[in-house]
Parts: C-alpha cells; structure tokens; sequence
C-alpha cells in the first residue's frame, strides 16, 4: 500500500510546461501550483480569477467547465472554490484537467462570476451558492436550484450545519 | 415511396414478432435458477464468492457477538441491530450478542459479509421476504440462522423462435 | 402576446421527478426554465458521515441502473489518492460489469423514448431484453439492479464459470433484435419525421455548454473518456465511438444503439482477453485515504461521471463533489427546446437521457 | 364488528356483507312472490321458459320487446348491448393482440382462457372508485361529456346495416346520417377539454378540434366517390352495389384515404394526438375519472366498431361474403361475414398501434389539408371516370 507506483516517479512533462506557462503569465498572483498526472491545480489570488480564467479560455482552449466545486475550511475561516476546466478542441489535451482554486473569508464569500467566460457554468454557480453560501456576483439568475425554495438555514454543505440525526 | 416502404417494413417486423416465442417470466408459477448457494465471503483471501445476495443466514455457533456487522451496516441502511439471546449461551460469544436484520431496511448490498472475520454471516438465495405488517420483516437471529430452501429452476433459453424462460 | 404557462412534471406521464416550466406561444415554446431538486438527497452532505467502504451503496443510488459506471469514477478517485494498483483481472471484470450497466441503462434509454413517442412496443422490446443483461450482472455480482460491486481495491468476487457461452448467446441474440429496434423504431418513418431535425444542438453549442456523453457525441464531438483519457484496461481493448454529425434527437438516438453494439464487442473481448489471478487486492483494516485530493472521471452512460474527492486522511471523506452526466446535460435542456412545439418536448427532451435522479443527486 | 387486520379478516367481513345481502333479498323476493301477483305471474313463466324458451319468447312478444322488436334491435342486437359487448372483447384482444406482439401475455388471471374477463374487472374496478370533478369545472356539462361520446358512438349503429333484413333503421339518406352524427364528435371533445377547466384538457380539446375537422373532409370526399359509385344514399343499397365487385378494388385509393382518416376521428395511435399521454398527459379526458372514464372509454370503443362497421359497409362489401369462395362457405351468414370483415378491419388499426408511434400535430395536419384531400379529390375524379365509362354496367344504380 506504501510504496509508490512508477508514474509517480516520472515527472509528468507536459503538465509541467503547461504550469511553467501558467506561472510565468500570471506571475505573482499564483499562490502554488500542484501537478499531478493529468491533473493541475492553480491556487490563485481571487482578485485575479477573470484574469485567469480568461487566459486559460483563450491560451489553453480550456472550452467548458467539468466542475465547481467549494470546500469548506473552518479552521482557516476560508471557503476554496475549485473551478476544473477541461477542453474539447484540442485533442491532446482532452486528458488534462486543470483546477483553478482560491480561497475567499468564510464569512463574506463574495466573488465574480465566470459566466460570461465559460457560459457551461451556470448551473454549477448556482449550486454551489446555495450549498456553500458563495456569492458569485454578476450572475444572472443566482437562486435557489436543488433546496426548496423556503430553505432558510445554513448552507448545508458548511462543515458546521450537521445532518438532522447526527 | 421510402415513406410507404419503411413503414411496411416496421408492420413486418411487429408481425413477425407474433410467431415469437413470449420472454415474459412468470414469476410465481417460475422461479429463477441463480448460479451457486449464495454471496460467500472468504476473509484470509478478502475476495468473496459468487452468488446471489438474498436473505442472510447466520451462523450462530460461528458468531461471536463482535459487532462489527452492525457497524458497517450503521452508515449503510440501519438494518443490523445486535440483540441479547441470554438462552443462547455459545462459549465464544459470551454477552451472546447476535444481529437480527430488518429487511424492511436491509438493501442486500452484502458488505456486513464482507465485514464478518469470522465466517458466520453469509447470503443465501432466497428472495421472498414479504409479509402483511412490518414486524414479520424483522428477523432475529434464530430466524436468520434457518437454512432457507430456495429452488429455482427457469433461467432464459435462446431456441429458433426467440428467447423464453425454460 | 398572450402567454399560457404549463408545467411539465413534476407530476406529468413525460417528466419524471422534474419540472419544466414551459411558456407557450400557441403551439410554440417561448422559453423554458428546468426546475430540478424534486429528488435532491444531498449526497454530497451524507457521504462526509460515512467511510469509503459505506460510501459504496450509497453513491450508486443517483444512477441505480448505471451503478457500475458511478462507482467506477469513485473508486478511482479513492485509489488514486492510495496509490492502488490494481489486478488486472479485477480490471477486465470491472470493465464487462461497466459494459453490462451501459447496455443496461441504453435499453432503458429506448424503452422510455418509446413510451414517450408513444411506441408502446418500443417499451416493451427493451424493457424485456434488459433481463438478458439483467441475468448476466446478477451471475456476476449477485445483484439485479444496485451491484455494489466496485469497490477499493478491486472487485468483490471472481465472474463464475460458463460466463463466455451466456454471454455469447446472449449477445448473438440482442444483435439481432438491434435490426429489429432498427426496423420497428428507428427507421420508422413516423419516428423520423418527429425526431429528425427536432432539438438541434450544434457542435460550438455543444462545446460551449460543456454537454457530456452520447449527446456531444451526436453534435459531432468524437470525445469519450474511455478513449481520451483511458482508464482501467480501456486502452487495450479495441472499440470505436459512434458520432454523427447530425445533432438532432434521432442522431442521439442512434449513437445510443452503435454505442449498445460496441459494448457488447468489448464485453466479449475482455471476457476473452482475461487474463487469471486475483480479482483484487487484499486490503486489511480500514480504507483510509491519505490527505490530498484527486478528481477522477469515467464514462457513464450518459457521459463522463466524476468525482472530486477531499480527504484529510480521516475515516471519512472530507469533501466529496459528484459531478453526474445528467446535471451538465442539464444546461443543453433550455437551449434544444426553445422555438420548438409542444409536440416535440417529449422527442427532444428525453432524447437528453435527461435522469433527474442522477441530477439532482 | 372487528377491524380487519389480515387478508382472511376481510374475506371474512366479505363473506358477512354478502351473506347478508342474499338473506335480505331472498326474503324480499318471497315476500313479494306471493304479495304482487304481476310479479307472482311473471315468475311462473320464468319458470316455464327455462324448460321450453318459446315460452319466454312469446311471453317477450306480448310484452313488445321480442326479438323482432325495434326494441330488441336497439337494445340488444345489433344495437348497443352487442356493440358494447365486442367494445369490452376488443379492449381484451387488444391487450392480448399487443401483448404478444411486445412478447409478453398480456391480462392473464381474470377469467378462464387468458384473462378474458379482465375488461369486467376493469369495469368493476372504476365502478368502485370516485368521481372527482376539478373545483372550477361545469358540472353540468363535464359529466354530460361520456354520456354524449357513448351516445355518438351508439347512433351510428343505428344506421349500420350488419345484413340486408336485420337492421335498425333503413333510410334513404343513411349516409349523410352518419356524418351528422361523426361531425358531433369533435365538439364532444372541445367541450369536454372546455369544462374541464384545465389547461392540459383544453389543449387536448383544441388538438382534437383541429384533428376532427381536418380530416372529416377528406372522409366525406371518399364517401362521395362510394356514393357516386353506388348511385344512392342508402348504405343498404351501397352494400347491394358491391354484391359482386367491393368497392376497395374499384378505388383502393378512396380506402386508403378512408381508413386513414377513420384512424384520425377514432384518435388512435398514430393519430392519438388528442390523448398524447407524454406531452398534454391525456387530453381532454384527463380530468375524468371512476365510471366517466370508462364511460368515455366504452364509447370511444363503440365509435371504433361503428366506424369499423362503416368502412366496412362502404369498401368491404358488408355482409357479402367474397365471390371466389368455394359454395360451402354459403353457410356463414350476412351478419357473421360483417362482423368477420369489422372485426378484420379492427385488427389492421390494432396492429398499427403496435408498430407506430404518434404523429405531431402540425403534421398531421398538413398532411390531412394538403395530401389526404388531394388523394381524395383524386379518387372522386377516378370514381366518375369508372361511372362515365361504364366498365361497370351494374354500377350507377338509377
């Protein structure tokens, strides 16, 4: 179960350059940058994030949005929204994921929404509005989509709103 | 004329199917083979054998009252309840604790076999669990530890006019 | 203009446990709004009480008839973050069990295309020819609709013997009763004239609303997980992904019957390339997954499943986020049916395999 | 008396109710036996007609409801009691019909032979149920809808001749009669989708307006070319022009176009557009329920053998069976070779519900409008050709 499997030894090339790139346009706004096969994850300033996002449309063909997802870290008093962005058109970089994440205060989760730039990310706002409490701002129509509409407690995907009977 | 000619032939293969031998299974009359005696469990090799997941059956000799049964099935359905049997007094479970299963609840998904060390929890063929009130669904140990006699015989043939249960 | 607004679902023969609200012009839709959350669980929530193991049954219930698929993406995402390797005999079963579910869940797909057309037979072909692939999951995992059969590590029990002759004749057997479904359904003339050229989704819409699965690969889309990012032993075995380039309602439909052929091709493949050994590895104690993340996919049915897994090297998943085919195919559900008429909501929407189960989640 | 609990609980409460019903009435009935000597009267002759029936039929004469009564011949046969007899057997061969089509067995337990009492079942079933009403709703003219469907489908049969001597009615403007009666029933649809006060029903209604209406031209237009052909407005005296050639062989075209649009006014799959279960859940007849449901049903079915009966009186020769057939089959009579070639007809619309699903609305009335009429107007042309040159010589009537 410990010992490591081989594709961990070998550096992940393409991912690597793809992340140089990165890093080296958005300069000091990268918090860090993990590779892993296949997968990359930015942890940006969240000032930054059109900017970001934009690059990652228009250099990297990174078409739609697979997932937006938002943590909560109560310790750190901070939510993280990890946007994964994947692309259509370009062929060979079908297999790569690249995560874009920031971390916003827990209790003022205001940030911009990514609509205009990727319109597939709609929905995934939306849910992650009503389950984390994240305000994405300049969202068309950022109401309610899985909870009843007189929902009227904490976001239920905080870590501290406890399952009924728990 | 395409129109015409494709529409005779989907009348022709609607006809064709009335000299088709019927599939449907009927069920009281017909009972399904299954293959083997039931979903077994080895636990030195952690794989388990092949077979129907239907009703349990305990072994009460074999049980030793360990409980974790119970506690798999806690975060899966809630069926396993352990309960006191202070008549059933085998020298390797000394609270003589054994589950009972409510399978008003019980989802078959086979992992509290899985779970058991010891060998004394498997799953037999049988299926037909009903009952009038709710209570009769509740099984305690000394029901679950009955053999079941489950005999099935009808499994889907392929003959010259179709398939059919035989 | 005079709008009239009608309610399709929640309580509605074409819906499902899901709303569309639908505002009419005459015969015309003006606009639709999709309002899901009837059958929200909150998987998501739930699955931060329960360990990996307990997680299993749980996150097969969004898609119950696609369960093999759902839990593919989760159990890679879990070994991906312990670093499992896993057998590759356990690898080939876990691909026909993914195979199976796939036929499974297509034949499903038709049978309520059918109904929802109004073909009562083409409900009733499907739904009696699924106990064919039914009998087969049951052989193998012991189950008839929620396997649980994928887990950590591997697969839970070896295939029996005599698995090579039931599948071969039931697969000699459902290729022929394809022509049939061909004959009866898809080419039927009245069919077409309802589903060609009905829910129109071109391939920059497509692309530019992120849709997923047989309907990106019916705008003309040639991207399947299995092949663009290979997972388990899809890379070995030897299939072909259907795409048409006619974005309607009846090309989804047809991706949906070539993608049943090239299932069972790789159904019998893997059966015959297995190689022997164990089917999984055997691990001891609890599944803990180390602190760190993975994001993991896997093709389902209806598209690529996925699976972004938190963990904090606790017993349970800090944050699991399931990204299910249906809930990104729900953007596209808006976009098809507007300028179309009333008629062609039942064609065009299901031809979305829109699952409100598997949406909502 | 106790609560019921178990299964044999009931059947025990079952068996008290109904032994007490039977208690209840055979008292009354032997009370009344020797009190009200009409009663006492009619019971001896019902015991004298179960040895020797020429009694009761006598006994029937006197009473003016015998068999060659117009009563008898509304009533019972070929009238409405007969007809909702084959509607409930054709429910039943559908379902059978289909089941083995989709390769299933279809209704099973009720009855001996294959379920053949599941449409009785079905009956006492929706007896047993509720009649709701949507709050808003015409009462009055809401549930007065089944009864106007089953009404439509049982004046047609007035005029169905099913052989030359046993009919109902005999006029000499039959023809038109059944268009009247055919053209009430699209208004029976929009009033029922109107009162219901819904919006799926009354979307339901207008479909089934739109539908009726569009394809009731090209029907008439094909019955024309039948009348011209015959040269009268008697269906009886149509049935006599086909005695030795039908007219389906004469103008296969006007069939075509006859029976296609009979599937239209009968709303059956692919025409079902009125009922489309999927997109307006069922029409105008959603609302309905209990014993209006099997009412509109029941009449529904009835307009199906009706309008059977008519293509079949129009194309099909009636009652004469076909001329090729070797003498011995002489011995089926008028009625049974009509009720053969009705049910024959049925059967066709039957299997095309198995292999079709539904048309869309827009289509299908473009179809109707722009293909049906023209194929109509067609036929009429070949019609009066045929007539003008006298290929035929039988043919024209006056």
């Amino acid at each position: 179960m410990s010992e490591t499997p081989e594709i961990k030894q070998q550096l992940p090339e393409r991912e690597k350059k793809i992340a140089d790139n990165i890093a080296i346009k958005l300069g000091k706004d990268v918090l860090g940058i993990e590779i892993k096969p296949k997968r990359i994850k930015v942890k940006i300033k969240y000032k930054c994030i059109k900017k970001a996002a934009n690059y990652f449309k228009t250099e990297l063909n990174l078409d739609h949005i697979v997932s937006v997802s938002g943590v909560d870290y109560p310790n750190d008093n901070e939510i993280e929204v990890v946007y994964h962005a994947g692309t259509y058109e370009r062929k060979d970089l079908r297999d790569l994921l690249i995560a874009l994440a920031y971390r916003i205060p827990r209790e003022n989760p205001k940030t911009q929404t990514l609509i205009d730039i990727w319109p597939s990310i709609e929905y995934d706002e939306r849910e992650t509005h009503e389950m984390l409490g994240v305000f994405f701002e300049g969202h068309p129509k950022l109401e309610k989509l899985f909870l009843p509409e007189d929902w009227n407690d904490k976001p239920p995907l905080r870590k501290d709103f406890k399952n009924p009977g728990r | 004329m395409n129109f015409i000619f494709k529409l005779f032939n989907a009348i022709k293969s609607g006809m064709k199917h009335l000299f088709m031998r019927r599939l449907t299974f009927r069920y009281p009359n017909q009972k399904l083979r299954f293959y083997g005696d039931g979903y077994q469990y080895d636990p030195k090799e952690g794989v388990g054998v092949a077979g129907y997941r239907g009703r349990h059956i305990l072994y009460l000799e074999k049980c030793t009252g360990c409980s974790l049964c119970f506690m798999m099935c806690k975060g899966i359905s809630q069926a396993i309840q352990m309960i006191n049997l202070p008549e059933k007094d085998v020298s390797i479970n000394k609270k003589s604790n054994f589950p009972q299963i409510d399978y008003a609840k019980c989802v078959y998904c086979g992992f509290c076999v899985d779970i058991c060390p010891f060998k004394a929890l498997f799953e037999t063929n049988e299926y037909e669990i009903v009952s009038y009130d709710k209570e009769s669904l509740l099984f305690t140990p000394e029901q679950l530890a009955i053999k079941p006699k489950y005999k099935g015989t009808y499994e889907i043939q392929y003959g010259k006019r179709g398939a059919y249960h035989g | 203009m005079s709008e009239l607004t009608i309610s399709v679902g929640p309580q509605h023969p074409g819906s499902g446990h899901f709303r569309l609200i639908v505002k009419l012009d005459g015969d015309k839709i003006v606009e639709v709004i999709p309002d899901p959350g009837y059958v929200h669980r909150g998987e998501e929530k739930i699955a931060e009480y329960r360990n990996y193991i307990q997680n299993i049954p749980h996150f097969e219930r969004p898609a119950i008839h696609d369960s093999s698929n759902i839990l593919f993406a989760y159990v890679q995402a879990v070994e991906d973050l312990m670093n499992l390797k896993i057998p590759e005999r356990g690898q080939y079963i876990r691909v026909i069990m993914a195979e199976l579910n796939r036929i499974i869940a297509h034949l499903y797909y038709f049978a309520i295309y059918g109904i929802f057309v109004g073909h009562s037979t083409m409900f009733m072909w499907p739904m009696g020819d699924r106990e064919h692939f039914i009998d087969l999951a049951q052989m193998i995992s012991g189950q008839r609709v929620g396997f649980a059969f994928l887990i950590p590590g591997g697969v839970r029990n070896d295939i029996p013997e005599g698995m090579m002759t039931r599948v071969n004749d039931a697969c000699n057997y459902f290729e022929k009763r394809l022509t049939e479904y061909e004959r009866i359904f898809m080419n039927n003339p009245i069919f077409e004239k309802r589903a060609k050229g009905i829910g129109k989704l071109s391939k920059e819409d497509a692309i530019k609303l992120g849709v997923v699965g047989p309907t990106l690969r019916a705008s003309g889309v040639k991207a399947d997980i299995r092949k663009d990012e290979p997972y388990a032993v899809y890379d070995k075995l030897d299939f072909d992904i259907p795409v048409s380039k006619d974005c309607d309602s009846w090309a989804r439909a047809w991706v949906h019957i070539e993608e049943m052929r090239q299932s069972m091709s790789i159904i019998k493949q893997a059966l015959k390339d297995m190689p022997s050994g164990p089917v999984k590895l055997n691990l001891r104690g609890q599944i803990r997954a180390p602190p760190g993340e993975a994001f993991s996919r896997a093709e389902a049915s209806r598209g690529a499943v996925s699976f972004y897994l938190v963990s904090n090297g606790g017993m349970n998943p800090y944050r699991i986020r399931l990204i299910t085919p249906s809930f990104r195919n729900l953007i596209a559900i808006p976009h098809i049916l507007k300028g179309l008429l009333l008629a062609d909501i039942p064609p065009a929407f299901w031809s979305l395999d829109y699952w409100p189960v598997e949406a909502d989640r | 008396m106790s609560e019921i609990r178990t299964f044999p609980d009931f059947l025990k409460r079952l068996i008290i109710v109904l032994g007490g019903l039977l208690f209840l009435a055979i008292i009354i009935f032997g009370v009344l036996i020797y009190t009200v000597p009409a009663i006492s009267n009619f019971n001896n002759i019902l015991l004298e007609s179960f040895s020797n029936p020429i009694v009761m039929l006598n006994y029937l004469d006197s009473l003016g409801v015998g068999i060659n009564s117009l009563f008898f011949k509304i009533v019972i046969f070929p009238g409405y009691t007969w007809a909702a007899l084959i509607a409930a057997e054709i429910i039943w061969f559908e379902r059978k019909f289909l089941g083995k089509m989709q390769m299933r067995v279809g209704p099973l337990y009720a009855g001996l032979i294959g379920g053949i009492l599941q449409p009785l079942a079905d009956v006492v079933k929706l007896l047993s149920k509720e009649m709701i009403s949507p709050g808003r709703s015409d009462k009055l003219i809401f549930y007065s809808i089944p009864l106007l469907i089953n009404a439509i489908g049982a004046a047609l049969l007035v005029v169905l001749p099913v052989s030359e001597g046993w009919l109902i009615m005999r006029s000499d403007v039959s023809i038109l009669i059944v268009f009247a009666v055919i053209g009430f029933a699209p208004i029976s649809v929009l009033l029922a989708g109107w009162a219901s006060n819904s919006k799926f029903p009354f979307i339901g209604g207008l479909r089934g307006l739109h539908q009726m209406i569009a394809f009731e031209i090209p029907m008439l237009m094909a019955a024309l070319s039948v009348v011209l052909l015959s040269g009268s407005l008697d269906l009886v005296n149509i049935v006599q022009a086909q005695s030795s050639i039908w007219f389906i062989v004469l103008m296969p075209i006007g069939a075509i176009v006859f029976f296609i649009a009979l599937l239209a006014e009968l709303e059956r799959i692919p025409f079902d557009i009125p009922e489309a279960e999927s997109e307006i859940v069922v029409g105008y007849i959603t609302e309905y329920s209990s014993m209006a449901f099997g009412n509109i049903q029941l009449g529904t079915y009835i307009r199906f053998y009706a309008l059977s009966g008519i293509f079949t009186t129009l194309f099909l020769g009636g009652w004469y069976g076909p001329q090729f057939l070797p003498a011995r089959f002489e011995i089926i009579n008028q009625i049974e070779w009509f009720t053969l070639k009705t049910l024959l007809v049925m059967v066709i619309i039957i299997i095309l519900r198995g292999v079709n699903p539904r048309f869309r609305i827009d289509l299908l009335l473009r179809f109707g409008w722009s293909r049906l009429l023209v194929l109509a107007i067609l036929n009429l042309f070949i019609a009066i050709m045929i007539l003008q040159m006298g290929w035929f010589p039988f043919l024209g009537g006056i």
